[in-house]
């Protein structure tokens, strides 16, 4: 019996996953969930932000790691753009980020933003850090025209932007490589830094939340959630929730079941 | 219409993906050929819109003929293909490289030795930073390659080391869980919103 | 072959031309700096062409011999080539590309990396077993740091998430900085053996 | 000032290390030869080749997805070095190599590598041209292409050095399921638990580094990481010292740092 736990096909541990996604997503229970002081930070500092502040929002994910962070992206641009009047650059220097930035724009419309005075998209510069330090050097060489093919210096909100140094916050939402924003962005011109990335390195980065190079952090779905709550927009996140609950505990039982299994069972093995 | 092909298409190749965790076979076979074609295209034609923004333009917009430099280095890259002249294809390569080390040794020692060493100068006056300077300190040690086996002192502080990496691992895997099963609830509402329209 | 000398003189004078403008503002190097930082841009992108090269050459050749399961190889170049085609004649906002890019690329990506789901959780019941004192220390930070992210482990005791974030924060930190501050020498120790060519990999192996 | 402020110590940093590290290089071209302890995942990488090569079954190498122009270029350059030296090996035992790469510009490098590897081990009649095989840019379908091979090749092993990102799971967890020999190291932190999870050896970190320079047995090479622990010993009593100046509200060493 306890061999048997030792060795359960794999693809039973998949199906189990599988449904602790599908049967919450389907009736929800809604258990209530606390802020985590690095997504608070985040909010407070954009809440904050006064009127005709200047900020670059850094869209570097790709369609894998979309689920986590786009829904985080969302929740800030519902909250910039709903609630705030601050100017905002769009980067990327990832590929697939300026289709990203596009269907975010589709997806958040209904503001009375206006494109060229209130936001640009200045579209993907390759390179990867080498591109972050090419456009924190200067907008208009890195960029010189937006992702719509015009000249960049011919919107009214670029006109008092030249580079990093007249930035107020940088957010960047990325899969990849959040450090390379530190030492381009917050490090070489003191702007200050958040990001929202993927759970599992949030680990790695959260060094740089404890010494100050950045001032918040949002980690994964579950940080888009508190970002949805904080901003009062509960949407996809806030639904999804539960269903990271219920997979949590299929994990975890897995885990107390090979346990079990490998003490009942490691009489016999030290008889061998 | 085109919206529902969309749809249906992705749902089809998602269920292609998946079906690989049952087992390895022809329909995943299919889409995994499908993308890496896919992926690979879609990176030629980013490289293309790279030559055209920082090589076409800066050339004939800009009269900027310092591009002709890379230019001349990318077409040196093809020269592997020549006999007797593969050798030239080492000075593109030479400059990433220079570029790629060049970056390395500038950003890494600022971001990830002295502002790390800096962070971790704390007075120690409770226990969170107590633990914090001397984990970082055992983990440091842990790497010491030169040491002798018979050193005690390096023997127990490299043992501290392990077991702080432990928890340190540890917590990133059990964190890693959130991040992953996001994902797949991020595919399994798609199946069932988008394609299903059950939620 | 011809001496790698001058290949190596090139590899270190870039190198130093980077650093320096970091580190040296008073040299005014920042324009060369950027220039050469470009280059690296353009040859990386003129890469792409040679990696196609090789993708045509296999799946061309697996085609050509009619090898087993040939098909796949020409779905796979049938692909390369209609987004090729179509990105740089139409462009990327063209909607047979966009259309390619959302609903196959976009779906499949999304669902290899969602299948981490799987394996996180098999690897996890398989290696996450009190073996010894290392692997319980490591299964037990791994369950309280779950229990942190999950609401509902807040449901079971209110100070999960707390601790949780105890764990991230403190141990958590002191092991990475540890092992960032090693890896940033031994980073910084092979990014000097690249630059005076002791280390010749990018040369194709071969000792000083 | 001549040099930026906020970097004047992190340059001197830098200076002080380099000048340490060439030190040892040169003591090393002296003959002087550190004692260096053994890295297990190494002396697996011989092993593994003997196995896949009586298995009549390919060995699986990946010098990681990182790019070459950025950061993470000297997890690279460590996957290709030893590359180098597991490719003179499967050439010296007669078995079957598959090199998959991610990143177009490490192509051409990975070509040369395995070209001249064979060609230093007298068997370039052995080394067959589809042996590097460039998958995809995008992360997934690299990382799709790898297990299609995994599963179809049923490689006996699977060597993992590099830079890797969230992909690390995906081809150490089918390695597993596959029954291949695990050897994987990478200095990007993140991926480090998955690897433990799953393969057999793991070089943490800084050993990737060393690694290379290890299996290269080139005692140039293996002086510089003598150099290398002593800038360890330097980080480490500058953090002590720092941190009991600070207990006694004493921080002008803390100040230095960020000069």
């Amino acid at each position: 019996m306890l061999t048997k736990l030792q060795n359960i096909d794999k693809r039973i541990i998949y199906i189990l996953v599988l449904l602790a996604i599908i049967i919450p997503l389907v009736s929800p229970m809604g258990i209530p969930f606390s802020i985590n002081a690095t997504t608070q930070a985040v909010f407070d500092k954009i809440d904050s932000l006064p009127d005709g502040s200047t900020i670059a929002i850094g869209i570097d994910y790709s369609p894998g790691a979309a689920p986590q962070i786009h829904p985080q992206a969302k929740a800030v641009l519902n909250h910039l753009f709903y609630s705030k009047n601050v100017k905002i650059l769009f980067t990327s220097i990832a590929t697939t980020g300026p289709m990203f930035t596009n269907q975010l724009l589709d997806e958040i419309a209904g503001h009375d933003k206006v494109y060229g005075t209130d936001y640009i998209h200045l579209g993907y510069l390759p390179g990867v850090e080498t591109a972050i330090s090419a456009f924190a050097k200067d907008f208009y060489k890195a960029f010189p025209v937006d992702e719509t093919g015009g000249n960049i210096a011919d919107f009214p909100i670029m006109k008092d932007v030249k580079s990093a140094a007249d930035l107020d916050a940088m957010l960047v939402f990325t899969a990849s490589e959040p450090s390379q924003y530190v030492r381009q962005i917050q490090g070489a011109y003191g702007v200050p830094l958040a990001v929202g990335i993927n759970s599992v390195i949030v680990s790695t980065n959260m060094p740089y939340v404890n010494s100050g190079q950045m001032f918040g952090l949002m980690n994964g779905l579950r940080g888009a959630a508190e970002y949805e709550v904080l901003s009062e927009r509960p949407s996809e996140a806030t639904a999804s929730m539960d269903a990271l609950s219920f997979t949590h505990m299929i994990v975890l039982a897995f885990i107390i079941i090979g346990n079990i299994s490998w003490f009942g069972t490691r009489k016999d093995k030290e008889g061998v | 219409m085109l919206g529902t092909v969309g749809t249906w298409l992705a749902a089809i190749g998602t269920l292609a993906m998946m079906s690989f965790a049952w087992r390895e076979n022809p329909f995943y076979r299919a889409f995994e050929h499908i993308y890496i074609g896919i992926g690979a295209g879609h990176a030629t034609v980013m490289g293309w819109q790279n030559i055209q923004s920082n090589l076409i333009r800066p050339l004939q917009v800009d009269r900027h003929f310092l591009s002709l430099v890379p230019l001349v280095l990318g077409l040196l890259l093809y020269t592997r293909f020549i006999k007797g002249q593969a050798y030239l294809s080492r000075y593109p390569i030479a400059v990433l490289v220079g570029v790629g080390t060049g970056l390395t040794l500038r950003g890494t020692v600022g971001s990830q030795l002295v502002e790390q060493v800096k962070a971790t100068m704390i007075p120690l006056n409770n226990i969170n930073n107590i633990i914090l300077v001397l984990g970082t300190t055992a983990t440091v040690l842990f790497f010491y390659f030169t040491a002798k086996k018979s050193n005690k002192a390096m023997g127990v502080t490299s043992k501290i080391g392990r077991y702080i990496m432990m928890i340190a691992f540890g917590a990133t895997f059990g964190n890693a869980v959130m991040g992953r099963m996001s994902m797949m609830i991020g595919r399994v509402t798609f199946l069932l919103r988008d394609w299903l329209s059950i939620l | 072959m011809k001496s790698s000398t001058p290949v190596i003189v090139l590899t270190f004078i870039v190198g130093i031309l980077i650093i320096a403008e970091f580190f040296l503002p008073g040299l005014n190097l920042a324009n060369a700096s950027n220039e050469v930082q470009n280059w690296g841009v353009v040859i990386a992108a003129f890469a792409l062409g040679l990696a196609a090269v090789n993708l045509v050459r296999i799946h061309g050749r697996r085609i050509i011999l009619r090898r087993s399961e040939w098909w796949n190889s020409a779905l796979l170049l049938f692909f390369l080539f209609y987004m090729i085609v179509v990105g740089i004649i139409a462009g990327t906002d063209y909607i047979a590309y966009e259309f390619a890019f959302q609903n196959v690329m976009t779906p499949l990506g999304a669902t290899m990396y969602a299948m981490l789901s799987f394996w996180i959780a098999s690897a996890a019941y398989r290696a996450f077993v009190a073996r010894s004192i290392e692997a319980s220390i490591l299964l037990i930070s791994a369950a309280i740091v779950m229990l942190g992210n999950a609401p509902i482990g807040e449901a079971i005791w209110a100070r999960f998430p707390a601790l949780g974030s105890w764990i991230m924060d403190i141990p958590n930190t002191a092991a990475m900085r540890g092992i960032m501050i090693g890896a940033a020498i031994g980073a910084i120790a092979l990014g000097i053996r690249v630059m005076v060519g002791i280390e010749r990999g990018y040369l194709g192996g071969g000792n000083e | 000032m001549f040099i930026a402020s906020g970097r004047v110590f992190t340059f001197f940093m830098l200076i002080l290390l380099a000048i340490i590290i060439a030190y040892y290089i040169k003591r090393s071209r002296e003959g002087y030869v550190p004692t260096i302890r053994p890295i297990a995942g190494l002396d697996a990488i011989e092993e593994a080749v003997g196995r896949a090569t009586e298995m009549g079954r390919p060995v699986h190498y990946t010098p990681g997805i990182g790019a070459l122009n950025g950061a993470t270029a000297a997890m690279t350059f460590a996957g290709l070095e030893i590359l180098s030296v597991v490719a003179r090996t499967i050439a010296r035992y007669g078995a079957n190599l598959i090199v998959t790469i991610r990143q177009p510009t490490v192509l051409p490098l990975a070509e040369e590598v395995v070209k001249q590897a064979y060609m230093a081990e007298g068997a370039i009649e052995l080394y067959n041209p589809d042996t590097v095989r460039y998958l995809s840019q995008e992360q997934f379908a690299y990382a799709a292409g790898v297990l299609g091979l995994l599963h179809r090749e049923k490689a006996a092993a699977n060597i993992l050095l590099g830079a890797f990102w969230a992909e690390s799971l995906v081809v150490a967890e089918t390695g597993n399921s596959i029954g291949a020999i695990q050897i994987a190291g990478t200095a990007r932190l993140t991926q480090i638990p998955f690897f433990a999870a799953a393969c057999d050896y793991v070089l943490i970190g800084e050993e990737l580094y060393a690694a290379s320079a290890i299996c290269s047995k080139n005692p140039i090479k293996l002086g510089s990481i003598a150099g290398q622990d002593i800038g360890k010993i330097i980080a480490v009593g500058l953090l002590v010292c720092g941190a009991l100046l600070e207990t006694v509200g004493i921080s002008w060493l803390t100040q230095l740092l960020v000069k």
